[in-house]
Order: C-alpha cells, then structure tokens, then sequence
C-alpha cells in the first residue's frame, strides 16, 4: 500500500471535554486531518466494547477514545470506569493480533484544541505508517 | 470417597441444612457421569466423585430449585459457585459447598485435562463441608503462562492468523455460552437484533466478534474451569483467548477470580491510582 | 446370498467425476468437494450429510439497498450433477425424513430439490461405533435402502450393490465383476432398549413431571441438534454489508432460548425442560403421529457422542416411559 | 422451473395510515400484474411482510377480502422489523408472502348471529370478517362487535368503524380501558362491556381476538353467555418465520399454528397442550 493510503479513523470523543476541545480546535481553524470520523458519546464510560469491535468490522484501520482527564468527568467517574476497560480492550485486541498502533486512548480536555490536533496528525500518521487496512475489516456480506 | 461424600450428604440432610443436593451420579443405563438433583437422603446412595466427573454443576444452580441447596464442587466449581455469590445469583446461606479433594478430571477417560493439570486449588475455596483427603493433592505440572506463551511470542500478524483458523470450525452453537457457569445475560448480544451486533451465520467476522466479546465479558469473571472449551463440538481453543486475559486482568487489577469471597468485579471498581499507562502510549497527568 | 458387483477404487473414482464434482467428508468431519476419494473411518463424520442438501446458510436473494424491485436476484439452485462419496446408513434415511419436510407439494424447497435429484448417493458400510443405535430403527451399516449405490470395503475396491434405478444404471456403465455378497447385518442398540415407544403415550404425558427432572441434567447448549442429521428447523434473516443486502435461510436450533421468544417477549418455551421435551416429542411422538411408519431418528448418535453433558437420548426416552408404564400398572 | 416459496413478491406501499401512536396501517398492491389479478384470501389467513435489509415478520391480512387486489396489514412498533417497517410511506417497495394458513370457516357461519370481540390491535384479525359479513349482509345474522382499547387514543379504524355503525342489524359497541377529557364514549373492560352487551348465544358464533390477558378474561365470560366452546374462534400469536409449516418454530404440540391454524375454535385449543 503506497502512502497515498489514506486510513479510516473512528474517534469516540466524549461530550463534555473532547468534543468541545476538537470543536475548539476547528473555531480556531487548526490542521486536522479529515481521516476522523467523530463519533459524540455522552462519557468515555459509555464505551461498549463492541463499539470498537464493530468499527474494525467494519473497517475502520484505527480507533481513537478520548475523554475528559481524570477528575474533571462531568459524571465524576466515568473516565475512571473506562480507564479499566479500555485497558482491557487495548490488551484483548493486542492478543487478538490487532496492531496496537490502530488503537489510541488519551485523555483531552475542552480547552487543549491545539493537543487535540497535534494527537489526531501522529496518531493518523502511525496508521498510515502500517500501511495496510486492518486486518478485522470484513470483505463482503459473507466474510 | 463415595463413601464419605454419601455420609455427609446424609447427615446435612438429616441436620435440615439443605433441602437439595446437586451432584454427580453414574447413570444406570448409559453408564455415563450425569448431573443430578436428590431431594431425598436415600437417593445420597447415587451420589460419587471421581475423574468421570468432569462438569461444572455450577451452571445448573437455579432459583427454582428447593433452598438451601448442596452442591458438589471441585475446585474450580467451587469457584463458580463464588463468583456467582458474588454477583448476586445467590445469597451466601442458600449455597451449601460439599468442597471435594479433586486430584482432576478426566474428559477422555485417560489422562488428566490440561485444565488440571495446572490446577493449583484442587479444594473448592468456598467450603461448607470437605470430603476427601486434603493432603495428598496433586501440584500443578505446568501453569497459565506456558500454556499461553507460543501466542505472546506471536507477531500480531502471526497471532491474527493463529485465530482466524482456530474460529474457522465454529458453527455458532453457543454451547461455550450454555454451559458457562457466568454466563447469565438474559439476552445475549448475540440475540440483539437492534443493532445486530454479531450476525447468525458462522463467517470469519461474526465467529471473531462472537469470541472476542464473550472473552472480554469473561475477564475478571472467568474462573477457568474449562468448560466452554470442553463443550465445543468442534474443539475450538476459545478458553485459550480467556486464559490470555486472565493474566491481564490480575497483572492489572491484582484480582483472582472466585477466590476471595465478596470481591467485586474488577469493573464494578475503580482506584483512583490507576496508571495512565494502562492506555498505552505517551500521556500526561 | 445376493449378488454385487465387485468395483475397484479407481474405475469408481473415474465413473464419478466423469459425472461432475464428487463431495466427501474431509479429515475434520466436513463434507466438502474432493479431488480423488479420501480413506474413510468407520462410521459417519462429525458433520451429517445434510449440509450438502439444507446447508447452514443458503441464500434466498439479494439485492442493493434501496433498489428497486426488479433488481432483487433469486439465488438460482444448483442443477449440477454429481456425487457424495462416504454417506452412512443413518445420514441417507435422515435424508428420507428431510424429504418429508422440503420436497412434499404445495411447498416445495427448489434448493434442497435441485441438490437431492442431481447428487448421486454413494453409501460406505461402517463398523458400528460405541454410540451407534441404527439398529434401534430396524436397519443396520448396511442397509442400502436410501442410497444410491451402498459400498462394502474391501481391501482392493469395494463390492456395491445399487439402492435405486438410479444407482442401478450407474452402476451398468462401470465394467464390475460379480461377486456374493452377505446378508446385511443388524444394526448396534443399546442393550437395555425394549422397543420404539408408542407416540400417542408420550404425547398424553406431556405435563409429567419426569420433563423437569430430565431437564436438571440438560443445560441446552444445543450440540445434539446442531449436529443432527434430522433436524429441518430453519431461520429466515437479512444480513448486510455496505449495502450489498442478502436474505438467508439460515439452518437453526430449537434448544435456543429465544427459538420462541416473540417480539413482545412472550416465550411458551421459557423453560430448559421445555426445550428438551419438544426435541423428544417432535422426533419420537409428532413426526410419527403425522407419518406413521416415520421415527424423527435414525440413531446415528451424534448426540449421545457430542453432548458435553454426555446425556442420552435413548436413556431419556426409555426413562420416561418405564416411569409412565409403572404408574400406569400402579393405576391399573 | 419450481420457485422458491420463501422469495417474497415485491409489492408498493399505496396508502399509510397512523392508526395510532406506534401501530400504522399499510395499504399495498403487488407489483406483478398476473399475480395481483390471480390473488385471493379469506378472513384470518396471513402474509409475510418483508422491510427489505431488516428481514421478515407476520401479519395477519387486515383488508376486505372481496377486493384482494388492495392488501392490508397493520404493524404495532414492537421490534427492530417493524421499526424499520414504521420508516416506509406511500411508494415504498416492501416484500409480501402469502396468504398462509387456514382461514375463519365464514362458509359454516352462513345463517349465524355473528358476535366479534376485539381488543386493542387484535381488531386487526376481525376486520376481514366484518368486511366479509357486511359484503354478504343477507347470508348473517345479528352482528354484534365489541371492541375496546387501552385508551382513545389507541382505538384504530375509525373510518371503518364509522360504517359499522350505520350498518345493517349491526350493534357496535366502543369502549376504552380510561378515558381522556373529551371522551363521551363508554368506558370499561371488554369482558364488562361484553357481559353488559350480553349478545344472545344460539345460534351464534363468537370470535375473540386481543391481548392474551383480555382472551383470558373474555373466553369466560363467553362461556357465561352460553356459547360452547366450539363456538368460540380466535388466532393464536406464535413466532413464525417461513409460514409454510417448515421451518419447525411455531408447533402447539404436534400441530404447526401457521399451517394447522392460526384460526382455532377453543374446543380445539382444549385439546392442546397448554404452551403457547
């Protein structure tokens, strides 16, 4: 796969500080790369893992979770719930043989717009650096 | 063995402190192991343990069955049994653990299950009653972490394949679900038609989707009994995919499934201390 | 002494596959298309033959979300020839019992039709297994009455014995020898079975409370009929992919908690013992009621082999009705 | 060359009506003329009706069987099917299979009083035969229909049930479990209401359809009435998927409800082992 491989990236950004931290970053019309498709959750907790499962089924290469850092979830401990499973999930799609390079979890808060377009570039970057769809993606109706 | 395990039933009948007892019995006609429920001190003549007795009774614990209940259990039955305690299936006092000294279990009749032989609880940790002798158990010839070392030392490339072909044979029984003790949903995701998580048909996707949810609904919950590799028509080595998290799990949470009673679930927790580095990758605060 | 006719491997490998693909089992159990004819154990592979004729996901129609109606496509039947090389006894008489269900007007399966008149049946006697029962229903590893063409192994061919004009003219067109061949022999039951119980009786106990206590020891997981040669329940459901929409007859499984549950979330088969009584009755009391001379069972004891729990069926049926025959002496 | 029973018939939606919140009434044609023209039902006997990507269900035909060129179902929101079924309007195409299973016996109820109880959708079953016995008025008796929902709100057909009104020899009867505040009708269960009703027994035929609460409550009081139990009809509701007596799903006992019924007298349902 040559460079001009241009990888699909689902984020799951959590509404009440990453969200606002990559609308931030649009108002102030910094380079984000249009590889990420946004997809608004009310809390990082609300991450089921069939979420991004079903993402890399579908055939996203990468997938990003992003939520308010610890202590400043509007639910007070969301980020903390889905601290412990996503390091699960990063672990079991390690095992599972998913390059953990297509996966990335960090925390973004609503005023780091700039972080937010700086994090979004290296991680579609690494994707890109793979050079290959992800192995998980389904070919057709019967695979 | 039988022996005292049929005494002690009887006298836990005779004592009014279960109303029924789970156990194991040789069918008069197959001839095979089966699961039973006794109602009645005399049926306790039925009663044996021995490597025949390879499942797990804690799945068939139910609601409707006269409380408090006995059951047999092996170690990792014993488990079972207390993880479902935990999660609130049962209250401790209608449980009676008939805990029996388990040298292992022997699906093929010859030689021990490789479950058993890197079991290191062979007594049940939840033990009203023990039968058998403690001291002469077994020690465990290998553990979890060889067993899962040829798939850590996998590229993932190598280790995606590794399970695009062992989930290649399954035929979406669900037998791995029906006979896991903790497996209690009751509308599995795979029943789910709004969204249609895990479609019907066996195909590399869906049999991957099905294996990885069921392994990671399992994590900090599987006691490792086996049993859902057991009960595959095909054989496919799922139990393999949970062992790998098992050891994820207590590496991260410091948690051991069953053991401890009352422990809750590693997802019902959280510690403020938690590392960032869980996430993978650089990250502040 | 009847006659067959003595055949060597190879004249029987090029008759075939001067007739099209030829499917046999595989070394896992699996029936798929197979270039020369594999060495086959004893008795049936893991997977019954019937995945040739109602595979577990055959296709209705497809078509492109949002398109009109004349881009619907029908999935055409499959009118190649052919033949399947390795079917046992018990797997060939299931497919009897299939017939029944996919074949008889006003609703013929054209799939399952197009598969059954265009695949010849190449039977192999076995030698019965520890879990093998089709003696219980009056035939044996011989038996060439639902094949085709039924094989003896011999150490240099097989001795075949056609099952049908239709194996008969198969077999004139490959040179043979003749040769006598044995009686069949009867087929393997358990030894403690007495006798096929009368379907009326077990259909008027369906509320005894030997159900429930049959049921402690049966967790529905849905092994035995999964691999059941017998079993025609099916599901109809779309799947989808980018668009690219395909209705499926997908092949399913009455142990299923949610095989009755309603879009309200009513289920009449709430109960596991429920599910375990409609498996007994549907093979042992409703299939006969409505053909008499018919068993939904041809004793290949898959599920007596596969079930993790390792029940039995033949022990279930036996058990209830020696429990209903007693209370019925007692009343009497 | 045999067509596959399970390919369903493409058909456009001509007419959606909102019955009530979440149950609409489909109207629709089959697309294909010669079938359209050769296509006939009788009251009770069902379809598949297909949202194409998101599979199948089954519905009872809810038309008038005198003009089986105009087909009628109607969907309550229950599930992701009929979900997908509540996004469709006039023009769409949806798949259709049918008609399947074995009708009301109308034939026997010639020269019958006929005395129908419906509640909430189950009036969907019914209709077919209020068409049926209002299109052949002189071959019937009394038609006495009970029909009674959770709230005003919920009562559907109302176009229709203006012409029952005005019918023939026919004694309509509406009511609702509660009322709202500009509700004059009566108000009242229908098991009440159909004992206040008391229609005469002899020489009549009853037909009960509804939730199983209101058949439970309702076969009593019937009885009460004096109508015997063969006289007494209604559909069962069982999950089915092919309609053809196949598929293995929806047996009562040795009988499959697609193919045996789903229309069965309650002498008959006696008979039957009590899991459904």
């Amino acid at each position: 796969m040559s460079e001009n491989f241009q990888p699909r990236i689902v984020g799951f950004l959590c509404n009440w500080c990453s969200y606002a931290g990559a609308d931030l970053a649009g108002t102030s019309r910094l380079k984000v790369p249009a590889n990420l498709r946004v997809v608004r959750v009310p809390c990082s907790g609300r991450i089921n893992p069939l979420f991004i499962f079903k993402a890399l089924e579908e055939g996203a290469d990468g997938v990003m979770v992003s939520g308010c850092h610890p202590g400043d979830c509007h639910y007070i401990s969301g980020n903390r719930y889905a601290k412990r499973k996503l390091a699960v999930i990063r672990r079991l799609l390690d095992w599972v043989g998913v390059e953990p390079e297509r996966i990335h979890f960090t925390w973004l808060s609503a005023s780091e717009g700039a972080r937010y377009a700086v994090e979004v570039g290296e991680f579609v970057d690494k994707v890109r650096a793979l050079g290959r769809r992800n192995p998980m993606a389904r070919q057709g109706v019967a695979s | 063995m039988n022996q005292s395990l049929r005494e002690n039933v009887k006298r836990l009948f005779a004592e009014g402190k279960v109303k029924s007892v789970l156990g194991y019995r040789e069918h008069p006609l197959s001839k095979a192991v089966v699961a039973t429920l006794i109602t009645r001190p005399e049926d306790a003549d039925t009663l044996i343990f021995d490597y025949r007795c390879v499942q797990n009774l804690a799945r068939g614990l139910t609601r409707d069955l006269p409380l408090p209940v006995g059951i047999v259990v092996k170690g990792c039955d014993g488990r079972a049994v207390s993880m479902r305690i935990t999660e609130g299936d049962f209250a401790r006092e209608q449980i009676v653990a008939i805990a029996v000294a388990c040298p292992g279990v022997k699906a093929d009749g010859k030689t021990f299950d490789e479950r058993c032989q890197r079991c290191e609880m062979h007594v049940s940790p939840l033990a009203d009653v023990t039968v058998g002798d403690v001291s002469a158990l077994p020690k465990p010839e290998k553990t979890r972490a060889e067993t899962i070392a040829k798939i850590k030392a996998m590229t993932p490339a190598e280790r995606f394949e590794f399970w695009q072909k062992a989930f290649e044979p399954c035929t979406h029984c669900y037998a791995c679900r029906e006979v896991c003790p903790l497996c209690n949903c009751v509308v599995c995701v795979t029943d789910q038609n709004a969204p249609r998580w895990i479609e019907q048909t066996a195909k590399p996707s869906s049999n991957l989707m099905w294996h990885m949810i069921r392994a990671f609904h399992h994590a900090g919950r599987c006691v490792d009994c086996g049993e859902c590799q057991r009960a595959c028509p095909e054989g496919v080595p799922m139990h393999l995919l949970d062992l790998c998290l098992a050891e994820d799990v207590e590496e991260l949470f410091d948690f051991e499934t069953g053991v401890k009673q009352g422990g809750k679930w590693p997802f019902l927790l959280f510690n403020p201390e938690d590392p960032d580095s869980w996430l993978g990758g650089p990250h502040r605060g | 002494m009847a006659d067959g006719m003595k055949i060597s491997r190879e004249a029987l490998q090029t008759a075939l596959s001067k007739r099209g693909a030829i499917f046999a089992p595989n070394d896992v159990g699996r029936w798929t298309a197979v270039e020369s004819l594999p060495e086959l154990g004893p008795i049936r592979p893991r997977r019954p033959v019937k995945d040739l004729f109602t595979p577990p996901r055959r296709e209705i129609a497809r078509w492109k979300a949002g398109a009109g109606p004349a881009e619907i496509e029908p999935a055409k039947p499959d009118e190649t020839p052919g033949s399947v090389f390795g079917v046992r006894p018990c797997d060939a008489r299931a497919l009897l019992l299939l017939d029944r269900a996919f074949v008889q007007a006003p609703y013929v399966d054209p799939h399952y039709k197009a598969r059954r008149d265009n695949l010849l049946l190449i039977g192999l006697a076995c030698q019965p297994g520890p879990n093998c029962y089709c003696g219980v229903f009056g035939f044996g590893p011989d038996d060439k009455d639902a094949v085709d063409l039924m094989l003896t192994p011999k150490t240099d061919g097989f001795v075949a014995q056609a099952g049908s004009t239709r194996g008969q003219a198969f077999l004139a067109t490959v040179v043979t020898v003749a040769v006598p061949v044995p009686a069949p022999r009867p087929g393997p039951r358990p030894e403690w079975w007495t006798g096929l119980p009368d379907p009326k009786t077990l259909y008027a106990n369906f509320d005894h409370p030997m159900w429930r206590e049959l049921g402690t020891s049966c967790m529905n997981c849905g092994v035995c009929t999964q691999y059941c040669p017998t079993c025609q329940c099916f599901t109809i459901d779309d799947e989808s992919f980018k668009g690219e929409i395909q209705r499926l007859r997908i092949v399913d499984n009455c142990q299923r908690s949610d095989f009755t549950r309603m879009a309200g979330g009513h289920n009449p088969r709430q109960v596991a013992a429920s599910r375990l009584r409609q498996r007994v009755l549907h093979k042992f009391s409703y299939i006969p009621t409505q053909n008499p001379g018919l068993v939904g069972c041809t004793g290949c004891g898959r599920c007596v082999e596969l079930c993790p729990l390792d029940r039995h069926l033949f022990a279930d049926v036996f058990e209830i009705m020696k429990r209903i025959n007693q209370e019925a002496e007692r009343v009497a | 060359m045999l067509r596959d029973p399970l390919l369903p018939l493409p058909a456009r939606i001509s007419e959606r009506i909102d019955e009530t919140a979440d149950t609409v009434t489909f109207h629709f044609e089959l697309l294909d003329e010669t079938e359209r023209n050769a296509f006939r039902y009788l009251p009770g006997q069902f379809g598949e009706i297909s949202a194409f990507g998101e599979g199948e269900s089954t519905f009872v035909i809810a038309g008038d069987p005198a003009r089986p060129e105009r087909l009628t179902v109607t969907t309550k929101r229950v599930g992701a099917h009929t979900e997908a079924l509540h996004h469709l309007y006039a023009g769409a195409i949806i798949g259709f299979r049918g008609p399947y299973g074995k009708a009301f016996p109308v034939a026997e109820w010639k020269g019958k009083d006929i005395v129908i109880a419906g509640g909430g959708i189950g009036l969907a079953p019914l209709k077919p035969i209020i068409c049926h016995v209002l299109n052949q008025r002189a071959d019937y008796g009394r038609l006495t229909i009970v029909y009674g929902a959770r709230s005003p709100g919920d009562l559907m057909y109302a176009a229709d049930r203006e012409i029952w009104a005005k019918a023939f020899n026919t004694e309509l009867v509406v009511t609702v479990d509660k009322g709202d505040a500009n509700w004059k009708g009566r108000e009242g269960f229908v098991p009440a209401v159909l004992r206040a009703t008391a229609p005469k027994a002899d020489n009549a035929v009853a037909i009960t359809c509804g939730p199983p609460i209101m058949i439970k409550l309702t076969l009593p009081v019937f009885k009460e009435l004096g109508f015997p139990a063969e006289r007494i009809f209604t559909t069962l509701e069982m999950k089915m998927k092919c309609g053809l007596g196949q598929c293995g799903r929806c047996n009562i006992g040795p009988f499959y409800v697609c193919k045996d019924g789903p229309v069965f007298s309650v002498a008959q349902l006696q008979q039957l082992p009590q899991e459904f």
